[in-house]
């Protein structure tokens, strides 16, 4: 098991966010978060990632819990995430924004770099070596010189795939990956994502789009007000009468509105 | 003498109320210091001086005067200085408060070049009735400072809450966004928000100007400094908290000046905005929320 | 990026040596240590650092004025010949440090007035003394200006003559034994003031009730003076400039504090009156500079002067005007303008008369002469009797 | 012939020319991660008065003063950085004005030690030093032709000259390593960063605190170079002044902080007729440039662009 997630309740002014739930993720698995708009799957990140601190229970990682603790040595102790609307380092280089995100995978600090020490020019070809070749990966090698906001949108998904990948991550959580993406974008992050997983990285994934999700995940929990409405692997899922009703339910709300 | 201090120092927090409203309103809506706005108020003393002693006006025109020109410096400020800068991207969140600092060294030394670097008096029969209770004098202009002070945080606190202007106001304040996809007018109310913060700065001028007889082109800095002292210790955006902060803060600068040592009177401020940022940063009345904006 | 890191420096260093190529231009001095005419008229140029921009330009204006009006009167007299070269400071001790530069970087100027501040000539004096060139402040009154260098001499009558004068003559008439102390602690003037008159008031054996201060851009004296009032003194001692020592005074009347105030050099200015009205009767300062006096050498210098610049003089231009008479008259004895000879006969300066009276210079460079106490009365300045 | 090209005013202006860059390096170096100090003034006052103080009564040596001052700068920069670094942008503007304010209050107010607002004569001036140590070594201006005070002069300049090189080559170095990249992934997105693994607080105060290392450095050669400083020299317009410096030349390249420094303190000389307008200049080219070019005269487009003429086209 690599993350255990223990009756998480997260309250923000009196309205729970998320209530009570629970789920884990066995290690190679791509596990998929999904449910409605305002289900509270974003926010599950936030509790993973501990940007805002769950309001009751836990989170196990690798059998240390991690509540709690600073988002960057939560990072350090290798998780790491992409976010729903894209947060890159807009004004950096694609490659400085992989570098960056290999900070947790490197040292040098004022001294040695400010004195260039043999030390830190080896940890820093290294990083842009294997920056480069995560670039390689997402296939964005050839736009590495070019500003990050100057990327198309695809693109910069891919890149933050890169830059959470250069943390080197046992478990990396991408927050609606496809969003905004064309079916042929879709298909090559299918394949990216396989390739994540066959290099021994576990992925939890929040995504709407359901053909991808059930295509690639091989477990899915699915939450609904912030409640946890059901969990199996995709099959299972998609024969579920609560999840189905759930999501007609919310397809009608939206035809109302 | 307590009370004597006690009445001094009343009436210093309640212009330094005065003053902060002006500055909580501003960051409440915008979530922008307005580093000018202590330069709008000696702005707004400088029509006062003028208007009763160059023009000999009435003592009621000059306050209209004072109104009207620092509303119309509220407007030209907000509509060549934070305008330009909303919802442009690329402009980093320090950027309106360098540019109301530009403002604010523009008007302190147009002032020096049109009215001259030293004090003007202020001389006005409404400003020499006085009460005199045993040995204690208190100045008709001290009172008026006070309920004015108390009225301005009623009448905000109402104007805020109960009517749709208000209403508006608050909407733009919680989400600019989501405000304006309500159906508020936000470029409505934020003008309007920097125009009524501007003419409660013009008016604490033209009462500074009357109770202590001296407008300067340096008294802007000094109390605009204050007032930020102010709303940091009464909590952004808040408008009980300005008035209680600017109170606390009159009465502690009074009570060193009587039992202690009058040079550490101007540092009482910044001493208070590092403590409390420090310890408490959403201020003594502030909630949590309005840290989290930037 | 190493290419960035070079442009960098290349920048820098192109930037550097331009300006380093600029120190070449305009420097061509002639040797002019001796610029006798033909007809026996000696003739000098006089640096003037003076603050003209910002707050307290007023100030820089009436010295540069009364210096002016000084070289005219003194060119048209025949026996020497001033050139004046003038140089903006801003007030401030390192632009005021260039313009010293600027003017020490022309070999042929004999000596320096100015500048304006004491701040400033902090800055400016040791470096000018150290190049050997005479420089006198008009205006600058704080303790240990003439004690900077051998060079460095005032004719202004610094606080440590003025004050201990009108505090003993208004001791002297009020009887008064308690004095309460104000001042603004953040101008090097009035602090300058205010030490001297702590120390007279504990040589003179007065009981100091209590000591406040205030500071620049503040409007309410209210709790200092509460304070004050609520020691009961006898005489207030306020070392304040005249914009806010108005204000003070106004507020003490009508808190009820109706005692006279005694004043240093920055208090004294029909300002005052302009600004406290009524406020400031009782106001006692000692100054050199009596503007309503009848003497006639003022009112011819007042005539003359409003004649020129179209406003009435103040002691700041009077004390200016008389410097240049007293550079010019060094100058006749030097009979050079060479700079150490100069600077031996400005040391020898005796009880020459200038328009505010007799000067002379005591053995490290300080004015020495007599001083006026005026006071306000119904509001106007008028002798203290 | 040397001796004839030496100008000691050109080469004041320019010493101060050098220590303005410091000061401005010194906003744009916290800057660079993302948080506005308006403590400049006071760090710099930190710093002229510990290497004075020192310097005048314990007779140290003006290098070991200077370093004294330059380290009580950074050690006010840790002890108020670390709290204060978890406040936001528009607050620690708030709190560094603050505290520079309470400095100068505090220099006012500490008669006896600072001479309050009257302020300290007699600074032992840096030229004149050097002078008398090469003397010791048996060395004299007239040797290469120049006088003494030229001598003075030059030493001061071209030690500035070395130091703004040193810190710029320190800057730059760390701007392009693992160091600067953090800092500026915090200037750009502060919480990404800090899910990248980037420990912000601890950049941050790296960042504030050597701003108050510059900015206390500054302070020190100032009072030596100056050799009077009274608390009016570190005044609240002081700070603005530097701050000017940074975001006109151009806050996102170091470049913009020395070309800032440079022609806004060489333009009142050159120009004596604005000296009047300065500030009311100042006023305005705040708020057009906030609202036209936020980033500065100098930004890493119109550098790129620089360099495209002048290598002829050639893409690097």
């Amino acid at each position: 098991m690599v993350i255990e997630v223990k009756n998480i309740t997260k309250n923000f002014g009196g309205i729970s966010a998320l209530k009570d739930v629970s789920f884990s993720i066995n290690k190679g698995e791509i596990f998929g978060l999904i449910g409605p708009n305002g289900a509270g799957k974003t926010t599950m990140f936030n509790m993973i990632t501990n940007i805002y601190e769950p309001t009751s229970g836990e989170i196990i990682f690798q059998g240390e819990n991690i509540t709690g603790i600073k988002p960057y040595k939560i990072t350090e102790k290798g998780i790491c995430r992409t976010y729903q609307n894209i947060r890159l380092f807009s004004q950096m280089s694609t490659l400085h924004n992989v570098m960056v995100g290999g900070h947790s995978q490197s040292h040098s600090g004022v001294f040695s770099s400010v004195f260039r020490t043999k030390a830190q020019r080896k940890e820093e070809q290294l990083l842009i070596e294997r920056s480069e070749e995560l670039l390689e990966l997402v296939g964005l090698l050839e736009h590495k010189d070019t500003i990050a906001e100057n990327l198309a949108y695809g693109q910069q998904r891919r890149l933050e795939i890169a830059r959470a990948l250069a943390s080197n991550p046992s478990l990396l959580l991408l927050d609606e990956p496809a969003a905004g993406m064309n079916e042929k974008e879709t298909d090559s992050l299918y394949d990216l994502i396989k390739t994540v997983q066959s290099r021994g990285i576990t992925v939890l994934i929040i995504e709407h789009d359901m053909p991808l999700v059930m295509k690639l995940c091989d477990r899915i929990t699915v939450l609904n007000f912030g409640e946890k409405l059901a969990e199996g692997t995709p099959e299972e899922i998609q024969n579920n009468e609560a999840v189905i009703e759930a999501y007609l339910g919310k397809e009608e709300d939206e035809v109302d509105a | 003498m307590l009370l004597e201090q006690i009445i001094n120092g009343i009436t210093l927090g309640s212009i330094y109320a005065i003053i902060a409203l002006g500055f909580t309103l501003v960051f409440g809506v915008l979530g922008i210091i307005n580093m000018a706005h202590g330069e709008i108020f000696m702005v707004g003393a400088f029509v006062g001086v003028t208007a009763t002693g160059i023009l000999g006006w009435p003592l009621w025109l000059a306050f209209i005067a004072a109104i009207v020109v620092t509303s119309i410096l509220g407007y030209l400020l907000e509509r060549f200085t934070l305008r330009p800068l909303r919802g442009k991207k690329g402009v980093s969140h320090l950027a309106p408060l360098i540019s109301t600092i530009g403002v604010s060294i523009l008007l302190e030394n147009l002032s020096h070049h049109i009215f001259g670097a030293g004090n003007k008096p202020f001389n006005t029969s409404f400003s020499q009735i006085s009460i005199t209770i045993g040995s204690i004098t208190i100045y008709l202009v001290q009172i008026v400072i006070f309920i004015i002070s108390i009225l301005l945080m009623i009448g905000l606190t109402i104007w805020l809450s109960k009517t749709k202007a208000g209403k508006a106001l608050r909407a733009t304040a919680d989400n600019l966004e989501t405000a304006s996809i309500l159906g508020v007018d936000t470029k409505k109310i934020i003008i309007l928000t920097v125009v009524v913060a501007s003419a409660i700065g013009g008016i604490a001028g033209i009462l500074v100007g009357m109770a202590f007889n001296s407008v300067s082109p340096q008294m802007g800095l000094s109390m605009g400094l204050k007032g930020l002292a102010i709303i940091i210790l009464g909590g952004m955006g808040n408008v009980k908290g300005a008035m209680v902060g600017g109170l606390i803060l009159g009465l502690s600068e009074t009570m060193l000046v009587a039992y202690g040592d009058s040079g550490y009177r101007d540092a009482i401020a910044f001493i208070m905005i590092i403590v409390i940022l420090l310890l408490r940063p959403q201020g003594i009345f502030g909630s949590k929320v309005s840290q989290e904006r930037r | 990026m190493r290419g960035l890191n070079k442009k960098l420096f290349s920048i820098l260093s192109i930037i550097m040596l331009l300006l380093l190529a600029a120190c070449g231009g305009g420097n061509t001095t002639t040797d002019s240590n001796s610029n006798k005419s033909e007809d026996g008229v000696i003739s000098a140029k006089f640096g003037v650092i003076a603050y003209l921009t910002g707050a307290g330009a007023a100030y820089g204006e009436a010295i540069t004025n009364g210096l002016k009006l000084a070289q005219k009167d003194i060119n048209a007299l025949g026996e020497v010949n001033i050139e004046l070269v003038i140089e903006d400071s801003a007030g401030k001790a390192d632009q005021a440090l260039n313009a010293a530069q600027k003017i020490m970087s022309d070999d042929s100027i004999t000596a320096i007035i100015g500048p304006t501040l004491s701040t400033e000539f902090f800055a400016v004096a040791p470096e000018v003394d150290l190049n050997g060139i005479p420089i006198m402040g008009t205006s600058t009154t704080v303790d240990g200006i003439p004690e900077i260098g051998d060079y460095v001499f005032r004719n202004a009558v610094p606080e440590s003559l003025a004050i201990p004068a009108a505090i003993k003559k208004a001791v002297e008439r009020t009887g008064a034994k308690k004095v309460a102390m104000i001042y603004g602690n953040d101008d090097a003037l009035t602090k300058g003031g205010f030490d001297v008159m702590e120390r007279t008031a504990k040589e003179m054996g007065l009981e100091i009730t209590t000591i406040e201060t205030y500071q620049e851009g503040q409007s309410d004296y209210n709790a200092q003076l509460t304070k004050i009032k609520n020691t009961n003194p006898d005489l207030i001692l306020a070392s304040a400039l005249y914009n806010e020592g108005a204000v003070i005074m106004d507020q003490a009347r009508k808190m009820g504090i109706n005692i006279p105030f005694v004043g240093g050099n920055g208090f004294n200015s029909p300002q005052a009156i302009a600004i406290a009205g009524d406020a400031a009767n009782g106001l006692i300062v000692a100054t050199p500079y009596f503007g309503d006096s009848t003497d006639p050498k003022i009112t011819k210098f007042n005539e003359d002067y409003e004649a020129e610049f179209g406003k009435k003089p103040d002691q700041f231009a009077a004390q200016a005007y008389d410097a240049l008479f007293i550079y010019a008259d060094a100058l006749k004895r030097a009979g050079s303008a060479d700079k150490e000879a100069f600077k031996e006969a400005l040391a020898a300066t005796k009880d020459l008369e200038g328009i505010l009276g007799k000067f002379s210079f005591d053995e490290v460079g300080d004015v020495i002469m007599d001083v006026t106490v005026l006071e306000i009365k119904d509001g106007k300045f008028i002798e203290f009797e | 012939m040397l001796g004839e090209i030496l100008n000691t005013y050109y080469l004041q202006i320019g010493s101060f020319i050098l220590i303005n860059i410091m000061l401005a390096i010194s906003v744009y170096v916290p800057l660079s991660s993302g948080q506005l100090s308006l403590g400049s003034a006071g760090f710099m006052g930190v710093g002229a008065y510990t290497s004075a103080l020192l310097t005048i009564h314990f007779d140290l040596p003006i290098v070991i003063g200077i370093i004294a001052g330059a380290l009580a700068a950074s050690a006010l920069g840790v002890i108020v950085g670390i709290p204060s670094l978890r406040l936001s942008g528009v607050y620690l503007a708030i709190a560094t004005l603050g505290l520079g304010e309470v400095i100068r209050v505090i220099f006012v107010n500490w008669d006896s030690l600072t001479r309050g607002s009257v302020g300290l004569t007699g600074i032992p001036q840096l030229g004149r030093e050097i002078l008398e140590f090469a003397r010791g070594v048996g060395f004299e201006p007239a040797m290469i032709g120049i006088k003494n005070n030229q001598f003075v002069f030059l030493s001061i300049f071209l030690v500035l000259l070395v130091l703004v090189i040193v810190i710029l080559w320190f800057v730059v170095r760390q701007q392009n390593s693992r160091v600067g990249r953090a800092l500026s992934s915090i200037n750009l997105d502060e919480k990404a960063a800090e899910s990248m693994g980037i420990n912000i607080t601890y950049y941050k105060v790296i960042s504030f605190t050597q701003g108050a290392f510059f900015a206390g450095l500054a302070g020190a050669l100032f009072a030596h170079v100056i050799g009077y400083i009274s608390p009016a020299d570190f005044s609240y317009h002081r700070a603005v002044e530097v701050l000017i410096f940074t975001v006109f030349g151009g806050s996102e390249v170091i470049i913009g902080s020395v070309f800032g420094a440079f022609f806004l303190t060489l333009m009142p000389e050159v120009l004596r007729f604005v000296s009047e307008f300065r500030y009311i200049i100042y006023g305005i080219l705040l708020v057009v440039l906030m609202a036209v070019r936020p980033q500065g005269i100098l930004d890493a487009n119109l550098l790129k662009k620089i360099k495209f003429k002048r290598s002829k086209g050639g893409i690097r």
